[in-house]
């Protein structure tokens, strides 16, 4: 318990200590409280923006710690949605109905991940091909689901719908709750806060020392014994099972999905939340992917059209001017001092002394 | 703001109004509706009498989600400014001419009947699938032969509230329109939804306007198949489209059909209705093409028609990308007639596209800005005052414009902007003189009859109409025998579902 | 697993004979041929130099050794085991230990995770006698005083050893080391060849590819000369650096790169 | 330029059947080939010149087109509004390559991205800047017929276009100082330098020469598409699946081969299977080829810089 807390609180993310621990305890108190002065629209719009944090934490993990960039993400996303929309469509009669869907639906992206993976990684293309591979993956995709239209395309009492999407996808049930507007809501936050605590210790943790190795030196990593295709082929399949919680709970959302979840703009997304908020922290990541879905919601539902303008500038500007993204280099600034004076504290000898 | 010398007669004072001249220039269905107009039935349609009341703070708020960007915003943008004439001339004080139908017949029929009525028969019709076309017979309508469509409503906005459209971008972003749905509901509390132009964009927030039992109307030509007790949809569907155009194309270019379908719902859907309508019309497919909606190059299509030798070819094409078969077939040097549901009407490719890529292309529609009647071109007029640059006025935009106005009249018929008592006098049945003509509001289904006309293109795509049929019902959903009033749904049925399709596959 | 189980049954099996053994490599890129049918062979505990001219094919020989380049033809024996066509980190974790010409070590992490890193690559793991390799050389390099720094702050010899270090956390049995001492002053040298010299007593298999003529004297008995891809000559380091054709291709080459 | 005229290839009434089926066949094929390589021509140079992948090539396509339709309608002859579209580009892509991509040299994960980012800013602003769509080009030249089949004119011409531009870039590249300047670059920059080559000036040129080939392209292309700000989504995939299944040392040699091979796929599965079942053909076999034929791949990637991991 105690190597947990010391492995949370670890170096490889923004934010350490006491003061810190105590805000994000704040943080999450004033998520819980949310509900209470909000309507259940804010808080079902609030609780889209925090539904892709997972993927986008995924990516993180995938690209900023592992150095795998995947511009797919949202290929597993759209999987994890259909596969529930059509196991807990068909079994949402029966108890346990929707469990059974997101049980399949995660098992669904992780499979096909892993099956994936297994090309790109044991055939060790190079590095810039698995972002397009990833990329024709999701378009592929989204081309085959939007061509089933016909009735032959159902499963079970579930029509896939081609273009028009799957509608009418239940919303998760455990006993008797139901899932919706503040329950909702509330199941975001613990989803978001438990994979983010979760993925902090694991990047402080030995494997994700070594998916950092891999990141800086892939044969150096290798040659410490380290098997990295199957270590690559790890992280893919967490970073996939990620998109997955977030299509899972994207179709909780709007009780719909379609192929354009997994579109080519859907696809350039995830990059962008990950590259501005700075991709080798996980809060960083996080802060930014709530911060720009409520801005592209507040500048499109104002009816302008220049969201993609200002969001592709934003991208262009952050990755020549800030490539360690925008918000990982504001908390880097406010954490130098604390880190200079720890740094101080550590008995300072080898450099000089080595001779 | 427009100024209102441009409409007929000022209205002077605002006299407490009457129900808008219901029926008046309605229409009357012989045996069934004669002198319904006066027969003010009961419990739904005039509970309360219409009252002026003093000018309120608060509008009526008209939600409207449309693309005013992306990749669909050359027809989102027509209907934005078509609803903002509606909007404008609602609260200058004009309305449409019509009303409800039959008060004291069709809601009555719709609350009691054990089978679905229909305008055009009773209880228990036969299935009447086409209109002979040309002159009305003793079968047909009998329509309003005025042509003053917009007259004095007796006061200037709505219930003395002033009207107000709330318009959001959809930007064609499924989950973007989902987030607007949501807050033009539960935030905007919307009294009225106008919305969606895809398929796609309609059944994404359908599930939202089910579950806030909110009253909503989509505008757009489509599939077909909606039956959605809080949806009324006022676009024409594949039976008033398909047939006609099948009708006309097989009498005049012959009965071998090839079909380039897009391969997605919409096309699919209508080529199913091509190939199972062609054996009742002596007509035969001899061959299909689904291309995807990436595709953007045609040349092994063109090919296979060119093999195939059809007498004429039903485009189902939609998009940009696909957009390009035209000016690619051109210049293939395929220069066969064309029949299409989808074309012109909306995108007006006949005037985007160099001749002759769209030359001898047939349509059934029912509107294109180029009807020659007066009340149309009053129409006209009036919304190139508004927008004066705008490049077209299209199907969807009129159908837009008329909805607004249908829906302002009943909620002066009712008096209130309660959405379940605008809903149900809506179910009474309703006619409205739209600029196509005259347009009913069937109860049972929540589709509307059109008035359809065959346009036709020549070499320089100058638009002519060939053939016109004053009124065809939206059938399909009757026949399947949906019956909204009495027994709520929300779905929306495919051909599979119907036994008549499956025998074609 | 079964792998590993695998290895580790090689392992006790593969005493006996050299440590490591090449039969007539050869690698060939396009017209070039980088190694020609080299034959090698390393014994327990032996110190081996392997020098030559730029160009001379070290590289692509210690690449081989180490499976990061597939050979096109011949045989590399690690322990008596045939590990032609085994992936390098399964060399690796059969107990060949490597280090590059470049400094490699990973610069995000602080040393003590550099070296956790290296100590728990795989499941299998090495014995408390190997760990001595590892133990005398983290005392003699003095690293445990910089474990909490990122190894991006540390001085470029430090990063070097920091290296050795990490290349002997698993306890291997032989040690590739590509020019260990490129970038250090010439007291950092020495001091690093004391410290090899006397894991190589201990009872290392250490191979140093280098260039620097005074480090290969303090270290090496025996030399292997590479010249052209092939081995030029072989044999202990008094009667190789005398030979005047050595010094002939290995001046001469200078003297055309000084050009 | 009416496209009405049909003038028959063949005289002879009546004649053997297999001709004309063999004619459609191979002009489908050669259209098809003409389609993956013009929209592939611009990615290929830049990516196997500088290693940069440029996201944003569809949109340079569509500037290219975009371009060619302000020109004809305002008079200028179409082939002289192509070569203004080449022009055009071109130079917007050499001040983009000083602006933004010369930082991104050596870093092609950030290059991949901040194209991407460039990409969205011209699509979506092409769109607030002049509308939904251009004014159309019409289609030149008119029709040849052989049998029931007819052929378009200028998409043999664009065949024949493509021929010429793959001779014409292996010339500049093989047979020009300019051209011996890239590929010293292009092996090994630092020591290009120390020869005294301006390595920047090359990289500048070269992604110069990418963009203005993707607008020349677009431009060529612009009378068989509508031209519209989301245009170049349509190239993005057919390009990239033909850069990744050519590979190969000569990226021109590799871009003729796979257009040449992908069309061999597609075409025959179009015609028998259907236009869907082409496409998947193209994207299933691009995968297949990445995972089967590991040395192609290898071989391109060979050429990246060895930094594997950013």
């Amino acid at each position: 318990m105690m190597r947990m807390l010391q492995l949370l609180n670890g170096p490889h993310d923004l934010g350490r200590g006491r003061g810190f621990w105590s805000g994000m305890v704040l943080l999450a108190a004033a998520f819980l409280a949310y509900p209470t002065i909000a309507s259940s629209f804010s808080a079902t719009n609030v609780a889209y923006y925090l539904l892709n944090i997972p993927m986008a934490l995924g990516l993180s993990l995938l690209w900023g710690y592992g150095g795998v960039l995947s511009f797919g993400q949202v290929a597993f996303y759209g999987i994890a949605g259909y596969t529930y929309g059509i196991v807990a469509g068909n079994l949402q009669d029966f108890a346990w109905g929707t469990e059974a869907g997101v049980l399949a639906a995660l098992l669904a992206a992780g499979l096909s991940a892993a099956a994936f993976g297994y090309f790109l990684f044991y055939g060790r293309v190079a590095a810039w091909i698995v972002p397009i591979l990833t990329l024709v993956l999701a378009l592929l995709l989204a081309t085959f689901l939007g061509l089933t239209a016909g009735y032959q395309w159902r499963v079970g009492d579930i029509q896939l719908g081609g273009y028009n999407g799957m509608t009418g996808i239940p919303a998760l049930q455990i006993g008797g709750l139901t899932f919706q507007d503040y329950a909702f809501f509330y199941l975001v936050v613990a989803i978001v806060a438990i994979c983010y605590v979760a993925l902090r210790i694991w990047v402080n943790a030995h494997r994700g020392q070594v998916l950092m190795a891999i990141r800086e030196d892939v044969l150096r990593t290798e040659l410490l014994g380290y098997d990295v295709r199957l270590e690559q082929l790890r992280v893919f399949v967490i970073a996939s099972v990620l998109a997955g919680v977030s299509g899972l709970l994207y179709v909780q959302w709007g009780n719909y999905i379609t192929p354009s979840a997994m579109g080519l703009q859907q696809a350039a997304l995830p990059v962008i939340w990950v590259a501005v908020g700075g991709r080798d922290s996980l809060l960083a990541v996080a802060i930014a992917t709530f911060l720009l879905n409520q801005l592209t919601y507040i500048l499109s539902s104002g009816g302008n059209q220049s969201a993609l303008v200002i969001v592709g500038a934003l991208l262009v500007a952050v990755m020549m001017f800030a490539p360690e993204g925008i918000i990982a280099g504001l908390g880097r600034l406010h954490w130098l001092h604390w880190l200079r004076a720890r740094r101080r504290a550590v008995p300072s000898g080898p450099a000089s002394s080595g001779k | 703001m427009t100024d209102s010398e441009n409409f007929p007669a000022s209205p002077g004072e605002i006299e407490p109004a009457q129900p808008s001249a219901p029926c008046s220039g309605g229409p009357t269905r012989r045996g069934l509706i004669q002198g319904a107009a006066g027969i003010a039935a009961a419990g739904v349609v005039l509970a309360r009498p219409n009252i002026v009341r003093a000018a309120s703070e608060t509008p009526v708020k008209v939600g409207f989600i449309e693309d005013e960007s992306g990749n669909l915003s050359i027809y989102g943008i027509q209907k934005l400014h078509a609803a903002r004439l509606a909007v404008q001339e609602i609260n200058d004080g004009y309305t449409l001419a019509g009303g409800p139908v039959g008060s004291g017949c069709l809601g009555t029929m719709g609350l009691y009947s054990p089978t679905p009525p229909t305008l055009t028969s009773g209880p228990g019709a036969k299935l009447n699938i086409i209109n002979d076309g040309g002159t009305p017979s003793e079968h047909a309508i009998v329509t309003a032969d005025t042509e003053e469509i917009l007259i004095p409503s007796g006061e200037k906005g709505l219930l003395g509230r002033p009207v107000d459209l709330v318009s959001s971008d959809g930007q064609s972003n499924n989950t973007l329109w989902q987030q607007l749905a949501r807050r033009m509901i539960q935030q905007d509390k919307v009294d009225v939804l106008v919305a969606g132009f895809a398929s796609a964009e309609r059944e994404a927030i359908r599930p939202i306007v089910d579950q806030r039992k909110q009253l909503y109307f989509y505008t757009n030509q489509y599939e077909g198949g909606v039956a959605d007790g809080y949806t009324f949809c006022t676009g024409a569907v594949c039976e008033q489209q398909v047939i006609p155009v099948m009708q006309y194309m097989v009498e005049k270019f012959g009965p071998k059909i090839f079909t380039i379908a897009a391969n997605y719902n919409f096309g699919q859907l209508t080529a199913a209705w091509v190939r199972s309508f062609a054996p009742v019309l002596k007509a035969k497919v001899i061959g299909e093409e689904f291309p995807p909606l990436e595709v953007s190059e045609f040349s092994s299509v063109i090919a296979k028609v060119q093999a195939a030798k059809p007498d004429w070819v039903m485009t189902l094409l939609v998009g940009q990308n696909q957009s390009n078969y035209y000016p690619q077939a051109a210049a293939a040097g395929l220069h066969l007639p064309m029949a299409s549901t989808v074309n012109m009407a909306q995108g007006y490719e006949h005037k985007r596209f160099t001749p002759p890529s769209l030359a001898n292309m047939h349509n059934a529609v029912n509107y294109m800005q180029e009807i020659p009647t007066k009340r149309n071109q009053d129409f006209v007029a009036r919304f190139y005052k508004m927008f004066p640059n705008d490049p077209y006025l299209g199907q969807m935009a009129q159908n837009t414009y008329f909805t607004i106005h249908l829906y302002a009249k009943a909620v002066r018929l009712i008096g209130t902007t309660d959405q379940e008592k605008v809903r149900r006098t809506l179910e009474a049945g309703w006619a409205i003189e739209a600029p196509e003509g005259t347009v009913f509001l069937e109860p049972a289904t929540h589709h509307a009859s059109h008035y359809i006309r065959l346009a036709a293109t020549d070499e320089k795509q100058q638009i002519s109409f060939v053939r016109e049929w004053p009124m065809i019902e939206a059938w399909w959903l009757q026949r399947l025998g949906v019956n909204l009033v009495r027994h709520p749904e929300h779905k929306q049925y495919t051909p599979q579902e119907d036994p008549f399709f499956k025998m074609f596959g | 697993m079964v792998n590993d189980a695998m290895v580790n049954d090689a392992m006790v099996t593969g005493g006996g004979g050299p440590v490591l053994k090449a039969e007539r490599l050869c690698k060939r890129f396009g017209g070039v041929v980088a190694s020609d049918q080299i034959d090698f062979n390393l014994e327990r505990g032996e110190m081996r130099c392997v020098i030559g001219p730029n160009g001379a094919g070290k590289s692509t020989f210690f690449a081989l050794l180490c499976g990061i380049l597939p050979p096109d033809s011949g045989r590399v024996i690690l322990k008596g085991r045939d590990v032609t066509h085994l992936p390098a980190f399964r060399r690796v974790r059969m107990g060949l230990g490597l280090t590059f010409q470049t400094n490699r070590a990973f610069h995000a992490l602080t040393v003590a995770e550099n070296l956790e890193t290296a100590r728990r690559a795989s499941a299998s793991a090495s014995g408390a006698a190997d760990d001595a390799h590892f133990r005398a050389a983290f005392g003699a390099f003095d690293l445990a005083a910089s474990s909490h720094l990122p190894a991006r702050e540390l001085p470029h010899h430090q990063l070097q050893w920091l290296e050795i270090c990490m290349a002997l956390r698993r306890g291997p049995d032989v040690l590739l080391l590509d020019e260990p001492t490129a970038g250090m002053s010439p007291g950092e040298t020495m001091y690093t060849a004391d410290v090899l010299k006397t894991l190589s007593r201990e009872g290392l298999a250490l191979i140093v590819v280098e260039h620097d003529v005074a480090f290969v004297r303090k270290v090496a008995e025996t030399v292997t000369v590479l010249h052209q891809g092939s081995v030029f000559a072989e044999g202990p380091v008094e009667v190789i650096t005398q030979r005047e054709d050595v010094r002939q291709i290995y001046l001469g080459r200078t003297r055309e790169a000084a050009a | 330029m009416s496209g009405s005229e049909r003038i028959p290839l063949s005289r002879r009434e009546g004649g053997s059947k297999v001709l004309p089926e063999l004619a459609s066949i191979l002009y489908q094929f050669g259209t098809n080939a003409a389609f993956l390589l013009l929209s592939a021509l611009g990615l290929i140079v830049i990516l196997g010149m500088m290693n940069i992948i440029n996201l944003a090539h569809g949109e340079f396509m569509m500037l290219g087109a975009y371009v060619a339709s302000f020109a004809v309608h305002r008079g200028i002859p179409f082939p002289l509004a192509v070569i203004l579209a080449f022009f055009a580009t071109g130079a917007f892509g050499i001040v983009l390559e000083r602006l933004v991509i010369r930082r991104f040299y050596g870093r092609e994960l950030g290059a991949l991205v901040t194209t991407w980012g460039i990409s969205l800013i011209l699509a979506q602003g092409a769109l607030l800047l002049f509308g939904p769509y251009m004014p159309p080009i019409p289609i030149p030249g008119g029709a040849v017929s052989e049998g029931v089949f007819s052929f378009s004119v200028y998409w043999l011409i664009l065949i024949g276009i493509s021929i010429v531009l793959v001779v014409a870039l292996t010339l500049v590249y093989r047979a020009t100082p300019f051209g011996l300047q890239a590929r010293a670059t292009m092996q090994n920059p630092s020591i290009a330098r120390s020869l005294g080559i301006r390595t920047g000036r090359v990289y500048m040129l070269t992604f110069g020469l990418g963009a203005g080939l993707a607008g020349l392209s677009g431009a060529l292309l612009a009378p068989a598409t509508s031209i519209a700000p989301f245009m170049g989504q349509q190239f993005v995939a057919p390009a990239f699946i033909t850069v990744v299944v050519g590979g190969g040392a000569n990226v021109i040699a590799g871009a003729v081969g796979s257009s040449t091979f992908l069309s061999l796929i597609e075409t025959p599965v179009s015609l028998t299977l259907g236009t869907f079942y082409g496409t998947m053909a193209l994207l299933v076999m691009a995968l297949l080829i990445i995972r089967v034929l590991p040395a192609g791949i290898s071989s391109l990637g060979a050429r990246l810089r060895p930094a594997v991991a950013r």
